[in-house]
């Protein structure tokens, strides 16, 4: 590791390094000072004053799911747009009209779900 | 009228706990002080109301009397409230509910019975379906009588529960 | 001195800087929300309750932390730090000054986003490990909700950087000499502004954390200290947030007469409490509408905003004809906030 | 400095247990999961080839975006695949999963 | 004392044994979980050999996309029910087979005369760079990338969505 | 219900001295729309109100509910009250004309040996509840209820606490000082 | 369709008796599918305190006692039916300015009522601005009866054949004041929420009821008026000195959430109108008629039903002698009003649910009694 | 938008008008003559005795019979400095169950009893009774 990076992300090593400590020492504080005591009902889950209902699970619905992938593809398509978004000056109004192509493609996606009812919920 | 100090039920559960009291006693003196001055500035209760006595809780938390200048305000879930105020009439059915909320609650906790209900069974006593006084169900601390009581008596009872919250963390100083 | 020296240094007091920022801001938000709803917020604990955080944070230190019976014991500890270390390191990045930064990164920008979305994460860890139903309805709300508002705020804020040049902070604010990018980047602000309080979990977006319906959604079997460091990360974000828009379009640290870092608290708090302000006055919306309306509204409004910035910059147009036509495109977008919400 | 049969070596270890993760794991998604570790080994490799032996160095890092990108794709999708036969057959184990006997 | 080595061995060791947590875990969510961390240790990897935008990369798809995609599922197929197995009948086989390849891979590493790096220092590769030889010489697969893109899109919701109405 | 309860159950409440009707029109209507029927008409206060046999019940509500001239269409209560003297229960349906804006009362008696009565909520939904706390709280039956369930007695409950018989616990006068002495 | 519910095994979800917002103590268990309600079971009786039975056991005059405390919001208005029909029984009359006083109070009630349903309403909608505005003005009207009938929330003002005291002697300034307040605040409450698209999106077409389900139902009140049926016992069954004065019955016509909030907002302004015009018309005389000092009816029976803020709230009463009521049968609105709530909440989202709720405006004391 | 900015205006508007809120144990509420405290006995300054007789009419009209009284001979009949021949020897009111609904102040025959402006009564134990010694007092704290 040399160079301008090495200082920079030292830097947020060190940052993590101290996030975590910050945190380990808050909760091992708590743990020394704060007053315990087990009780079987005290670890029971809080459902609005009642024992829990029927299984723990909650139902995700699958657009969730299809909530993600839209996510995912625009995320892979950010991280293209911000190099370009960068550069494309330099490189002239073509590199300007691949992105708009780009999106444009990508866009389609979108459309295709909008049209789908994907992005609709009843 | 004199008032006799007594040890909340729920604070001797917590006290004499955790690894914190193994500390020399000066420095635990001292850091009760401060921590039963943070626990008495930031007492949260439950998002809770039952009844009529509800009504003028909530009034008390709006803006003419305005608990938050006390540092008071609610959050739903037991596990981040460290008090359990009672308004309202307990009946038999909310009994185990409520013993369940008070049991998920974190240490240390506190109650107060809000109104004739909550403290005596009050109008309904005779019911055949109400719990004769919340202290039958939960350790209550600080109880405040009236039908409903006004906001500004709540108040009141939380700065009564406040002075006791002092009085213990002095108390458990002159013990060390 | 070496350099690694030097950065624990400026670590330590980016720490110690959050930390105390994050108190002011709790107390800060009630005490505006208080005078917003005609009361007086904390009064009672040192002058004008401002003692009441740190008595706050005091008492969650010395509370009792549960654990469930019913949670994943390894991934219910462990997701406060997941939630908290993200979202801390992005103050790296965050220039106050020139010189008042802890590293000045190239890629700032993106460096930014790139950190904070692990925190998504570390929502729905603590939401699947609490075992609690409103816990897991929560977390898959927060999660659903924050990935479909990354992406316009990702998009928002790429504008800047095709006007800028650059994802490095400090070059964005010295290319706002003399013209602040708000008025450049119209769209882009508004975009930014509104997919932050998405981000943020803050109303009218707080469907995830929503009282009245989940309860405290992810953090509801949290207690203790574990909650105070979701509460603790909550509020670092919306101070880094406010100062990401302050730095990226406002200009930073620019301004006259007063000293840089003022310029800058000055920009970071008018932001803050903008947000406080929102959450006073706004109502929820409802996670369909919420989807719906990034998905639909924000997303493609992002793009045309991209898409104007693009032929400005390459055509070279004069600068007045991005305004207006930034204008423009937010007066048909706020037309359409209602026509979209009710599809 | 770190010489490269350390990054290469490390590299192997990853794709060595992504390949173990694929061979024994029964649940589809877990599976998904191990292949991801072995396209970051290549990830790695790449990297790694490009810093210290190409003579444009940042071939590699290109390339390694494309296969983060597409490995993004491939996730979505096999993930899909795999929502529609739990939702078909309630399982995502491998071993039930038998494709011909659809 | 070399410290990026030293730090390449503790990220090194810290994803490996997260790979392996993966690979071996009995909860699934907990294998998306270590999942996370080994993703993110290679991310620290990359930012040791200076590929600092690749790191940030893998931290925004991986560490932000793809782990919450992956959970997503994970809670969309119940996980938390039914019995955990944690291997099939192929686990001998495939333990042999994973320690072969390790071996493999470690011979070709270590006897391949790999040629000496150009410079000592390694040098960080500027995003503008990237960005112009992306966008000039790797048109055609970046356009392509979008199409990939599309069609994993359209594939995933004709799937996932077929049959729900 | 049964040949030798329904003989008995018509004149069940407290009998009141026939005088004078208050509400002659309303009386006549009434008597034409449940011709057939068994009806005694009865002086309340302030409305009209008819004593049936309780077999009859749910074709007189549905004749006075679907009648054009009569249409009760809203069912405003059901109260059922204890009269032990008589062994007695008296359900008392009070309605009201959302369109014509009259009312009246509906009365049947059910005995205490036989207390099942027809449940009106396939005439009025919003009979629903009333009918669930009446079955709880006096322990009436009612016969092609959907969803007769406890409603606000806890589970473990024992008893039906609106009856006479059941007593609520006199007060101590002075119980409050006990907790000084 | 049905492989779809493979995937959706049954998930229930329990709201109540303690959550932010199920406004007292009611219970819900929700089947979820997603984010959106299949089948909801209302469970009650959190509250139930036997108010019926220990009305048996207390004479006629403290029975009130207890009717203040069924609907908490409007004691006055819980009042008002059983003094009545203790009337009708004893055929007593009431002196006129004893019946203004009683409208003017039970309509400031209804206004302090609806305030309580804005505040809570715009609460479950996650705006927490609107419960501060309403308190701040509900708080005035409180001052005003803590001057008039001594209590703030019970009352135990009505008595048969009056009041209990007359008005008191500033009640002329107290009340002019308190007339623009309240207007100006109503003014805030409508510009805070009700042009808000994001409140409109939340409410507008959400837990819909048709007037035929509605009537069905039992349903009374703001929430059968906001179904387009004009149904008030003020106008329809006049009572009290309701014909003397002017007032518009407003209805709406979708029957949804949003409907019934504006209805309840307009209702205020027209109960105001009610107290101005109480205000001027306000006539001398005493505030209490001619009363025996023991109060022991005839044998009979009676059903009063009087227009409460949530809808009919009716007293039937027995009596058969003595000093204590036979039989005190309470019709309690929001107990017939939530029948009807799975009608409304079918097919809606999670956060919908809350929002019906919150529209039909429930007193758990008064459901449970 | 047009909603939500004029919410907005009102929520700034809002923001700077006067807080209403009554800082409590600071400054006092202002109750009206009427208002209904708990109830206190009212002491009789020219005979010096309360005008209380013990009659009982309030313990048995109490709704919640949270009322104990006793009665005695009056001492001071004897020396025709008071004409009440009967007079107030225990009089207990248990605060805990008291509703303030005034039907003692309503039914007493003597106008012996009325409503104080007392509302503070916060304790730390349920059995709290005020005795004639409190009742008395009470009035003089704050009754009208």
């Amino acid at each position: 590791m040399h160079g301008e990076v090495a200082v920079n992300y030292t830097a947020v090593l060190i940052t993590a390094i101290a996030g975590f400590g910050l945190i380990a020492v808050l909760f091992v504080a708590s743990s020394i000072l704060s007053p315990r005591r087990y009780s079987e009902k005290k670890v029971t889950t809080y459902e609005c004053g009642m024992l829990p209902l029927g299984r723990f699970w909650t139902q995700v619905h699958i657009r969730y799911y299809i909530f993600g992938i839209l996510f995912v593809l625009f995320d892979v398509e950010a991280v293209f747009l911000f190099p370009w978004a960068i550069v494309f000056l330099r490189l002239g109004p073509v590199a300007f009209y691949e992105m708009v192509i780009f999106l444009a493609i990508l866009l389609f996606g979108l459309l295709y779900a909008w049209k789908k009812g994907v992005l609709q919920w009843k | 009228m004199e008032v006799v100090w007594r040890e909340s039920p729920s604070l001797a559960l917590a006290n004499g706990h955790g690894l914190y009291h193994h500390l020399p006693g000066v420095i635990t003196a001292k850091t009760d002080y401060l921590f039963a001055m943070a626990r008495k500035s930031s007492l949260w209760p439950l998002t809770f109301g039952l009844a009529c006595c509800a009504i003028e809780m909530i009034g008390a938390y709006m803006a003419e009397h305005d608990l938050d200048r006390f540092g008071v305000v609610t959050w739903p879930s037991p596990r981040q409230s460290d008090v359990m105020i009672i308004a309202g009439t307990a009946v038999k059915k909310m009994a185990e509910p409520i013993k369940l909320l008070w049991e998920q609650m974190p240490l240390p906790k506190w109650a107060i019975a809000m109104g004739a209900c909550a403290t005596d069974g009050g109008p309904f006593q005779r019911s055949y379906s109400t719990v004769q006084g919340a202290d039958q169900i939960i350790p209550i601390d600080v109880y405040v009588p009236g039908c409903p009581p006004r906001p500004q008596a709540l108040l009141y009872g939380i700065i009564k529960l406040q002075e006791k919250i002092m009085a213990e963390a002095s108390n458990r100083k002159a013990a060390v | 001195m070496p350099e690694w020296v030097e950065s624990i240094i400026r670590v330590a007091i980016a720490i110690g800087f959050v930390l105390t920022t994050v108190l002011v801001l709790i107390w800060l938000e009630r005490k505006v929300i208080g005078h917003i709803q005609q009361r007086l917020g904390p009064m009672r604990t040192g002058f004008h309750g401002f003692l009441q955080s740190p008595a706050d944070a005091v008492k969650l230190l010395v509370k009792e932390d549960i654990i469930p019976a019913a949670a994943d014991r390894w991934a219910f500890q462990l997701a406060p730090a997941l939630v908290f270390v993200p979202i801390f390191l992005t103050v790296v990045s965050i220039p106050f000054t020139r010189t008042l930064v802890v590293r000045n990164l190239d890629l700032g920008l993106f460096y930014v986003f790139a950190i904070s979305s692990i925190s998504i994460v570390g929502i729905v860890m603590a939401g699947w490990a609490s075992g609690n139903k409103y816990a897991l309805l929560g977390s898959v709300r927060a999660g659903a909700q924050m990935v479909s508002y990354e992406i316009p705020l990702v998009f928002s804020i790429l504008g800047v950087a095709m006007v800028a040049g650059s994802l490095n902070l400090e070059t964005i604010v010295d290319a706002q000499r003399g013209l602040w990018y708000i008025v450049l980047q119209p769209v882009g602000m508004f975009i930014f502004l509104v997919a932050s309080l998405a981000e943020l979990n803050r109303t009218p977006f707080d469907i995830p954390v929503a009282e009245s319906e989940v309860v405290g959604g992810p953090y509801v079997e949290y207690s203790g200290i574990r909650w105070g460091v979701f509460f603790l990360s909550e509020y670092a974000n919306t101070f880094i947030i406010s100062a990401l828009a302050a730095v990226v379009f406002l200009a930073g640290w620019r301004g006259p007469l007063l000293p840089g870092w003022l310029w800058f608290l000055i920009k970071t708090y008018a932001i803050i409490l903008i947000i406080f302000w929102f959450r006073a006055t706004l109502p929820r919306l409802r996670i369909d509408q919420l989807m719906t309306f990034a998905w639909k509204l924000l997303l493609p409004l992002a793009f045309v905003n991209l898409l104007i910035t693009g032929l400005y910059l390459v055509y070279d147009w004069p600068r007045w004809i991005l305004f207006v036509a930034s204008v423009a495109v937010l007066a048909v977008a706020s037309r359409l906030v209602y026509v979209v919400g009710r599809a | 400095m770190i010489p490269l049969q350390h990054i290469l070596a490390l590299s192997a270890g990853l794709f060595a247990i992504g390949v173990y993760g694929v061979l024994s794991r029964r649940n589809a998604i877990l599976i998904l999961m191990s292949i991801e570790l072995m396209l970051n080994a290549v990830n790695i490799n790449l990297i790694a080839f490009a810093m210290y032996l190409a003579p444009d160095r940042f071939v590699g890092q290109i390339f390694a975006i494309f296969i983060i990108s597409i490995a993004a794709a491939e996730v979505g999708l096999a993930l899909a695949i795999i929502l529609r036969v739990y939702r078909t057959r309630a399982t995502i184990d491998v071993d039930n999963i038998d494709l011909m006997k659809w | 004392m070399n410290v990026p080595l030293v730090l390449f061995w503790v990220f090194g060791a810290a994803s490996l044994t997260a790979g392996l947590l993966v690979v071996t875990s009995k909860n699934i969510a907990h294998a998306a979980f270590y999942l996370l961390f080994a993703l993110v240790g290679v991310a620290v990897l990359f930012l040791l050999m200076a590929a600092d935008f690749l790191a940030l990369v893998q931290f925004l798809i991986y560490g932000g996309a793809i782990v919450v995609l992956l959970l997503f599922a994970l809670m969309l197929t119940r996980i938390r029910e039914g019995p955990v197995i944690v291997g099939n009948s192929q686990k001998p086989l495939a333990i042999v087979a994973g320690l072969a390849l390790l071996a493999l891979l470690l011979s070709v590493v270590f006897v391949t005369p790999w040629p000496k790096p150009a410079t000592e220092a390694i040098q960080r590769i500027e995003v503008p760079v990237i960005g112009e030889s992306l966008f000039t010489d790797w048109l055609f697969p970046f356009e392509i990338v979008s199409l990939v893109l599309l069609v994993a899109l359209i594939g995933a919701i004709v799937i996932a969505r077929s049959g729900d109405d | 219900m049964t040949e030798e309860h329904s003989a008995h159950s018509v004149h069940t409440a407290p009998k009141k001295e026939p005088g004078p009707s208050l509400f002659p029109e309303m009386e006549r209507l009434v008597a034409e729309v449940l011709s057939g029927i068994e009806v005694t008409s009865e002086q309340v206060v302030d409305e009209h109100a008819i004593i049936i046999d309780r077999k009859d019940l749910l074709a007189v509500c549905r004749r006075l509910k679907d009648n054009q001239r009569l249409s009760f269409d809203l069912l405003r209560c059901v109260s059922v009250v204890d009269y032990p003297n008589e062994s007695v229960f008296q359900a008392v349906y009070h309605l009201y004309s959302i369109g014509l804006k009259h009312r009246m009362a509906v009365k049947t008696g059910i005995p205490y040996d036989d207390a099942i009565v027809d449940s009106v909520t396939s005439v009025w939904a919003g009979a629903d509840w009333h009918e669930r706390e009446a079955a709880e709280l006096l322990g009436v039956e009612f016969r092609g209820h959907p969803n007769l369930r406890p409603l606000l007695l806890p589970d473990d409950f024992e008893g039906h606490p609106l009856r006479k018989s059941f007593k609520v616990p006199e007060l101590d006068q002075a119980r409050f000082r006990r907790g000084r002495e | 369709m049905a492989e779809s519910r493979l995937e959706t095994v049954d998930m229930f979800i329990n709201m109540g008796p303690q959550h932010p917002s199920t406004h007292g103590v009611f219970r819900m268990v929700l089947t979820i599918d997603g984010e959106q309600i299949v089948d909801m079971k209302p469970h009650i009786g959190y509250l139930h305190r036997g108010v019926e039975k220990l009305a048996e056991g207390l004479r006629y005059r403290e029975v009130t006692v207890l009717l203040d405390r069924t609907d908490y919001l409007a004691a006055l208005n819980n009042e008002l039916p059983y003094v009545m029909a203790l009337e009708k029984l004893l055929d007593v009359k009431v002196p006129e300015r004893a019946e203004y006083i009683r409208v003017l109070v039970c309509e400031l009630n209804r206004i302090a009522s609806h305030l309580m349903f804005y505040g809570a309403f715009g609460a479950d909608a996650g705006a927490t601005t609107p419960f501060m505005y309403a308190f701040r003005d509900r708080e005035e009207i409180q001052h005003f009866f803590e001057a008039v009938t001594g209590g703030r929330l019970m009352h135990n003002y009505f008595r048969v054949g009056g009041v209990r005291y007359d008005l008191p002697e500033d009640w002329r300034e107290r009340l002019t004041k308190l007339i623009p307040h309240l207007r100006k605040g109503i003014v805030d409450c409508e510009r805070l929420l009700s042009d808000n698209e994001i409140f409109l999106n939340r409410t507008i077409g959400v837990g819909q009821i048709s007037a035929a389900d509605a009537i069905d139902y039992g349903l009374t009140g703001p929430n059968l008026r906001a179904c387009g049926v004009r149904l008030d016992l003020r106008r329809d069954q006049p009572y009290s000195v309701y014909p003397k004065l002017e007032f518009d019955v407003p209805t709406r016509s979708r029957g949804d959430c949003y409907d019934r909030y504006l209805l309840r907002v307009e209702e205020m302004r027209q109960s105001l109108r009610i107290v101005e015009q109480c205000l001027e018309q306000m006539p001398d005389g005493p505030s209490l008629g001619e009363v025996p000092r023991v109060i022991r009816p005839k044998e009979g029976e009676v059903y009063v039903g009087t227009e409460n803020p949530r809808g009919e709230y009716g007293i039937y009463l027995v009596s058969r002698g003595g000093d204590y009521p036979y039989r005190v049968k309470v019709r309690a609105p929001s107990f017939c009003n939530l029948m009807a709530l799975n009608e409304m909440m079918r097919g809606c989202y999670i956060a919908d649910c809350v929002l019906i709720l919150g529209s039909i405006d429930i007193v758990l004391g008064e459901v449970d009694r | 938008m047009l909603g939500m900015l004029k919410g907005l205006m009102t929520t700034m508007q809002s923001h700077f008008r006067k807080p209403v809120t009554i800082q409590y144990p600071d400054e006092r509420p202002d109750l009206p003559p009427r208002y209904a405290g708990f109830p206190g006995l009212i002491w009789d300054a020219n005979v010096g005795e309360p005008f209380c007789t013990g009659c009982q009419v309030c313990a048995r009209f109490c709704p919640t019979q949270c009322i104990y009284v006793t009665m005695k001979d009056n001492p001071k009949v004897g020396d025709g400095t008071s004409k009440r021949r009967k007079i107030v020897d225990e009089f207990e009111l248990n605060v805990s169950c008291c509703t303030q609904c005034a039907v003692c102040v309503e039914v007493c025959n003597f106008d012996a009893i009325e409503m104080t402006h007392t509302f503070e009564m916060a304790s730390y134990s349920r059995e709290q009774v005020m005795n004639l010694q409190d009742m008395l007092s009470m009035k003089e704290k704050g009754g009208p």
